[in-house]
């Protein structure tokens, strides 16, 4: 009887999923013009996640992970598939709401949805999380109530210096172990250096494409690019790489041309603060609807993802794992960090070399690291002057109208500016 | 002759502003919302057009504003209220350069502050809930069996302590003003309450963004004397209150469609 | 003389053969006292006992030379040779104590950098003999503080030989290339015998250490003779032990033609050249250095090195690392500011 | 010209290093017989104690210069040390610290035995950050000692007198350069403990006891005895002058310490240092490990003269990091 409700339940939490998934991707096609055909695989992908299913069907070991700082080069080396479970479907936060507290945020409140109402026990051989903020840390041990097998990996809270530096190489180190024993596959040199290769490999192609946005007027929307960096959580490597590389081409061709999809005058924004993970593209659309461009991010479902290389010295064991580790622990700007001044670099950077009119910083109501540390970015980017949204919100749909308001309030106002920043050149002239 | 017009439709009450070349107010008016916005819109512009005998094709641009101005198909143009207030309030204000806007609309609340230019720099609203907004006043109003027009009489009539309000939460507020009246609160003393827990709200919303002087302070509950005491007094400053305080939102969209015209006349 | 080199012959029988045959041929010039004795340089007059030793790392503006001998009526003729082989002047003068010779070496990296020969001829007939002396004295004008770069030719640190000196010895090496003194204790030596310029056969040359050793040997074709330098500085006290101490020793040569000829004025009908270069020469490394204890003190600190990074190691592989509460709090104001 | 660049940036800088030192290697070492002489002021350890080396280490010459009396020290003869100190610094602004990186035998030795662990297997040993900071001093400690000693040789200090002859070359009395380097040219002379003084024993049982260490230490650690090395401290002194620079653009680091981990001499500010644009650190030897590793396009850059020679790009690092065996 329970049982039978409980499938009832899941299948039309599902259908609702893929519904939403369905509707934000056809606001993605239709609402925009000259979608590049490299997207389409983008598309068509995590068209088929919601309506197939995430997992891939190839007998391979799968290991589920959150947040960027778990080392997919460990997981490849042993022969599984990594597959980041951070999930954006509101029908599965509302799900998750069901049991969560009410200030939870809402990823956490999707993924514990996704995790109860999907039977993703057996589907999963482990389900890596890192101790990145403290929501997360108990998702960890909520989960391994439900009877999944997970992983707590462990972060440390400083990153600049040595100590925490060794702390977390060691952390990786004992994943690396366990992971050995779990999958029963040994981490070899020659594994985890093809290991290496082929997440560099998208790394690489990840870079052009970041590289490829720098053009202005953009070549490429930012709700793409969104696609693009979602559709690695799932998707296996090589393809991956090889769908953005015929994505890059086009793009490269695009430029070659000077064609782009706005004009000089479209504002462009820097996207930072909590991850949008599709399908929850609300203020990304929002915004790109409403005439602005986001013309890069600083989200860790994107920009951050893929950008940091390891570069190991001696190609060892021992010195390749901490390699690895250093990639994702040093350069990681996540809030969770303290101090965390290299997000400021990073933002500061970004905004020159992206050309940046204005920040639009959007936290999930109840991920209080992002909420704090938006005064810091705030006080931050107002010395440097450039203007900043900042966005409370969740996955639901509710506030639309009334962030719409906000964030056209905003595009008009960076307008004006840059019409009169114009005004002030031609005068100087 | 050449005439712009500014629709502002907000969640309770459609404003209309008609500007000449001059950008001189030259009609005005305030209607209910009603159920069917683009219907009562366009029915209230053009009684106006009637009432003021200008014909409908010396408005050579309308730009629409408020929370319903997508709706309004016939605008050559839509911008949002927050522009469109900065932009009314800063042309409303002679005699100096407004800083900061306060505005309270029927539904939300909003803080704008103004950079050197006079454009918008940086702003604050409420979130999704109407507290401490129109509404609640009305509520208010309502659950003490007077007119809003009447809050402020009560406010100045107070003799004695004024009730303590702790909420602003349009629901909960509701059920904390019966409960005061049970205990034998006065209306006048609930009022006071009530206009310093807005105050309070204000102030604490648009400390967000910095408070400088000129303090402009617009939207219908402007005209409420006792709010305006209340907020000066939490903010320690005086506030700039305009004439009409409805219609700045309105007025700032005409300026806006005067100034698409000519840049689209530059560029035809 | 003939007392004293029989002395020798005793003292060193195995060189008895030798000495013999010279004491035989050279006897009967040494049969009157008149004759002659051969001189040499030093660095102290004839009337001081100490020895004294020149560095080859101090330069010094002025050197100055004592001959060995006390006879007043020399007559001397001096030449000096600069590290290129030009002649230079040489002050000699007579004092009280004895010949002083005296050159000035300027200080300053110039063309005086490197070895200068310093000569004084000596020629006198005595019982129709006539007796050419010649001394020679060989000092390298050099500070380290001009440095030790390879800018010098090979000229400027070698014995030259000068063709207006009738009888001259000359050694092989005395420096290396960077003007350090390399003879030591047990090194083979070469020494040449140059008559102007040419090399003499058959003369003999007898060296005499410190301690009063001495060899003889007659010279080659090429007119050159090759030793070994013996040990002969044995400390007793190790404590007072000098790696650096320097031994005196003298190189001698002698050599007869029978020609005749009139030597101002007075007749001859023999010559008789004899000529001395004093040298010194320090104790061996080997004789107070080991190559045992130098690898063993290397070894045991390369093992302890070795042994504490793989302790150090293993001790990391420990799961706990104890903590010490007795141990003062470190200081933490460093890793605030960082 | 761009393509020369581009092939230039994405060459493996490592394996032209490992060449390029072994050809410094053979001219330091047998340079003599070769008949090549570069002089003796060089800022660089090639050991003067090599018979027929190719051109010697300043800091003996050094050492030697101050074996003087103050007042002499101080008149004409102190322009001994100074002209001695112009032509060192003139050869160092040429390469700058890329004397320790690219030339210094005895730090291409320590390469080479980095080379063999890395056969081998072994994991390589670092120092703890605090540890570090201390053993940085030493350094510097040396340089001063090897300059006061050889004045307190020629001057008298109170109490104790003139030190005797013994002591004269102090750094090169314990330096391994001096007991290891003659070896390639079959010398094992310097292998000796003197037992002719005191002085001199000690001096050389120090020597070789540091001999020992340097070899098990530098199978180890990275150029383990770089961080103690007095050469490289007198070079930071004149670092400013050097035409060969390292610069870095601290907006486009992102911190990830790819760098760092590339240091050989383990300098922390290559990474996390994001405001001073000359990066060059006392340790630093140009190897420029640090360019290659650097995946951030023009982050960190060699200069030659202002003159980008040489610089990080997104590219080279790729192929590089795919290259690696």
């Amino acid at each position: 009887m329970e049982k039978e409700r409980f499938e009832k339940v899941r299948k039309h939490v599902r259908s609702e999923a893929a519904l939403e998934a369905g509707d934000v991707l056809n606001k993605i096609k239709d609402n925009f013009p000259d979608n590049p055909e490299g997207m389409n695989y983008f598309y068509d992908l995590l068209s088929r996640q919601f309506s197939e299913g995430i997992l891939p069907k190839n007998g391979k070991k799968v290991i589920g992970t959150m947040c960027v700082q778990v080392p997919d080069e460990l997981i490849l080396a042993v022969d599984a598939i990594p597959i980041r479970v951070c999930s954006g479907s509101f029908p599965y936060d509302n799900a998750g709401a069901e049991f969560m507290p009410a200030k939870t945020c809402s990823m956490i409140k999707a993924i514990m949805g996704l995790f109860s109402v999907e039977n993703y026990q057996k589907k999963f051989d482990m389900l890596v999380i890192p101790t990145t903020c403290d929501q997360k840390k108990k998702t960890t041990e909520m989960l391994t109530d439900m009877g999944y097998e997970t992983y707590s990996l462990s972060l440390p809270s400083r990153k600049d210096n040595d100590n925490s530096r060794h702390y977390w190489q060691n952390s990786v180190k004992e994943f690396a172990a366990d992971l050995m024993k779990k999958t029963g596959k040994k981490i070899t040199t020659s594994n985890i250096k093809k290991a290496i290769d082929l997440k560099n490999n998208a790394r690489y192609e990840f870079r052009r494409f970041f590289n490829l946005r720098k053009k202005s007027p953009s070549v490429i929307y930012g709700k793409d690019a969104f696609l693009v960096a979602n559709a690695y959580f799932v998707d296996e490597v090589e393809s991956w790489t090889s769908a953005l590389k015929n994505l890059n081409d086009e793009l490269e061709k695009r430029v070659n041309k000077n064609f782009s999809i706005v004009n000089q005058k479209t504002p462009r924004f820097l996207f930072t603060g909590s991850p949008p993970i599709f399908p929850n593209m609300k203020i990304p659309l929002l915004v790109e609807e409403a005439g602005g461009l986001i013309a890069v991010d600083e989200v860790c479902s994107s920009s951050r993802l893929l950008y940091d290389m390891p570069a190991y010295d001696e190609g060892a064991l021992y010195d390749m794992i901490p390699a690895i580790a250093d990639c994702y622990l040093k350069p990681c700007t996540c809030p969770c960090f303290v101090p965390n001044e290299e997000r400021k670099d990073k933002l500061a950077n970004l905004i020159d070399l992206f050309n940046i009119d204005g920040v639009i910083y959007q936290s999930f109501s109840g991920c209080q690291l992002y909420e704090m540390e938006q005064k810091l970015i705030g006080n931050f980017l107002m010395e440097k002057g450039i203007p900043m949204l900042y966005i409370e919100s969740d996955y639901s749909k509710e506030d639309t109208g009334q962030l719409s308001t906000r964030i056209e309030a905003f595009i008009e106002s960076i307008k004006i500016k840059k019409k009169s920043d114009l005004k002030g050149k031609r005068a100087t002239k | 002759m050449k005439y712009f017009a500014g629709i502002d439709i907000g969640s309770t009450s459609i404003k209309i502003v008609i500007t000449d070349e001059a950008e001189k107010i030259i009609a005005h008016s305030v209607n209910a919302t009603g159920a069917n916005f683009h219907k009562n819109s366009m029915a209230a512009f053009n009684s106006l057009l009637d009432k003021e005998n200008i014909k409908r094709d010396d408005i050579v641009y309308i730009a629409s504003t408020g929370y319903g101005r997508k709706l309004l198909k016939e605008a050559d143009e839509t911008i949002s209220e927050i522009t469109a207030n900065a932009v009314g309030a800063r042309k409303t204000v002679t005699g100096g350069k407004v800083k900061t806007v306060i505005n309270i609309g029927g539904q939300d609340l909003k803080g704008i502050s103004l950079d050197e230019d006079g454009n918008c720099g940086n702003f604050v609203m409420n979130d999704k809930c109407a507290a401490g907004t129109g509404r609640f006043l009305e509520m208010v109003a309502r659950t003490l069996e007077t007119e809003v027009g009447n809050l402020s009489n009560l406010h100045f009539s107070l003799k004695g302590v004024p009730a303590v309000i702790n909420s602003t939460c349009t629901v909960f507020a509701e059920s904390e003003i019966i409960s005061l009246l049970a205990n034998g609160h006065s209306h006048e003393g609930i009022v006071v309450g009530v206009h310093y827990s807005i105050a309070k709200r204000i102030a604490r919303l648009i400390k967000r963004i910095g408070v400088e002087d000129i303090i402009f302070f617009d939207g219908g509950p402007a005209m409420n004397k006792g709010l305006v005491e209340a907020v000066e007094n939490e903010l320690m400053r005086e506030l700039f209150i305009p004439e009409i305080p409805q219609i700045t939102t309105a007025y700032g969209a005409a300026l806006i469609a005067k100034e698409a015209y000519e840049e689209e006349a530059v560029h035809a | 003389m003939k007392k004293k080199q029989k002395k020798r012959i005793i003292a060193h029988g195995y060189s008895r053969g030798l000495i013999i045959i010279s004491v035989i041929f050279i006897a009967p010039v040494f049969a009157e006292n008149r004759e002659p004795k051969s001189f040499h340089f030093s660095l102290t007059s004839p009337a001081e006992k100490k020895q004294k030793h020149e560095s080859e790392h101090a330069a010094k503006p002025v050197r100055k030379y004592w001959l060995s001998t006390a006879e007043k009526d020399l007559n001397l003729e001096g030449y000096l040779l600069n590290p290129l082989g030009e002649e230079k002047e040489l002050k000699i003068e007579k004092k009280e104590e004895g010949w002083l010779v005296s050159f000035n070496t300027p200080f300053k990296d110039s063309e005086d950098h490197g070895a200068n020969n310093v000569y004084v001829v000596d020629k006198k007939v005595v019982d129709k003999t006539l007796y050419i002396r010649t001394a020679k004295w060989i000092t390298v004008n050099h500070s380290c503080g001009w440095g030790h770069g390879h800018k010098h030719d090979k000229i400027r640190h070698s014995a030259l030989s000068f063709e207006k000196i009738p009888f001259e010895i000359v050694p092989q090496v005395l420096w290396d290339d960077k003007f350090h003194i390399r003879t030591k204790t047990g090194d083979n030596l070469k020494v040449f015998v140059y008559s102007y310029g040419k090399p003499v056969e058959n003369a003999k040359v007898t060296v005499v250490s410190e301690k009063d050793w001495q060899k003889t040997m007659i010279t080659d074709e090429n007119g050159g003779i090759e030793f070994q330098m013996i040990r002969d500085y044995y400390e007793r006290n190790w404590e007072r032990f000098h790696t650096s101490h320097r031994s005196r020793m003298i190189v001698e040569a002698e050599y007869e033609i029978n020609e005749s000829g009139n030597y101002e004025g007075e007749l001859y009908n023999k010559i008789i050249m004899s000529t001395s270069m004093p040298w010194k020469y320090s104790p061996a490394l080997e004789d107070y250095a080991s190559y045992k204890s130098g690898l063993t003190v290397g070894g045991i600190f390369f093992i302890l090195t070795l042994g504490g990074v793989l302790l150090y190691r293993e001790r990391r592989r420990k799961p706990f690392l104890e903590l010490d509460f007795e141990k003062k709090p470190r200081k933490n104001k460093k890793n605030k500011n960082e | 010209m761009n393509k020369f660049k581009k092939y230039i940036n994405n060459v493996n800088i490592s394996r032209f290093r490992f060449w390029f030192q072994i050809f410094a290697f053979i001219i330091m070492v047998y340079g003599g017989f070769l008949s090549i002489d570069i002089g003796e002021n060089l800022p660089t350890f090639s050991c003067p104690y090599i018979d027929k080396g190719g051109g010697t280490c300043f800091l003996m010459g050094l050492q030697h210069r101050f074996t003087l009396p103050i007042d002499q020290l101080i008149s004409f003869r102190g322009l001994a040390v100074l002209t001695s100190v112009l032509f060192f610094v003139s050869w160092f602004i040429f390469f700058n610290k890329a004397w320790c990186g690219y030339i210094c035998p005895l730090g291409t030795l320590q390469d080479w035995f980095t080379k063999l662990r890395q056969k081998i297997g072994i994991r390589y040993s670092n120092y703890s950050e605090a540890k570090f900071k201390k053993l940085k001093k030493i350094k510097y400690i040396l340089l001063g000692l090897l300059i006061l000693i050889p004045i307190f040789m020629a001057n008298s200090i109170p109490f104790i007198g003139k030190l005797s002859h013994d002591w004269a070359v102090p750094f090169c009395m314990i330096c391994p350069g001096r007991t290891v380097l003659p070896l390639f040219q079959g010398d094992a002379s310097q292998l000796v403990i003197d037992y002719g003084s005191k002085t001199k024993m000690i001096f050389t049982v120090l020597g070789m006891a540091i001999t020992g260490m340097f070899f098990a230490g530098a199978f180890f650690k990275k150029r383990f005895f770089c961080f103690f090395c007095p050469m490289s401290a007198l070079q930071f002194i004149f670092k400013k002058l050097g035409f060969l620079r390292l610069i870095k653009d601290g907006t486009k680091c992102t911190k990830c310490g790819d760098c760092y981990r590339a240091c050989d001499m383990g300098i922390r500010e290559i990474a996390d240092d994001i405001e001073s644009k000359d990066i060059i650190k006392d340790d630093c030897m140009m190897c420029f490990k640090c360019v290659a590793a650097c995946p951030e396009e023009k982050c960190l850059k060699v200069n030659f003269l202002g003159k980008t020679i040489y610089e990080a790009t997104e590219e080279g690092f790729y192929k590089r990091q795919k290259g690696k065996k």
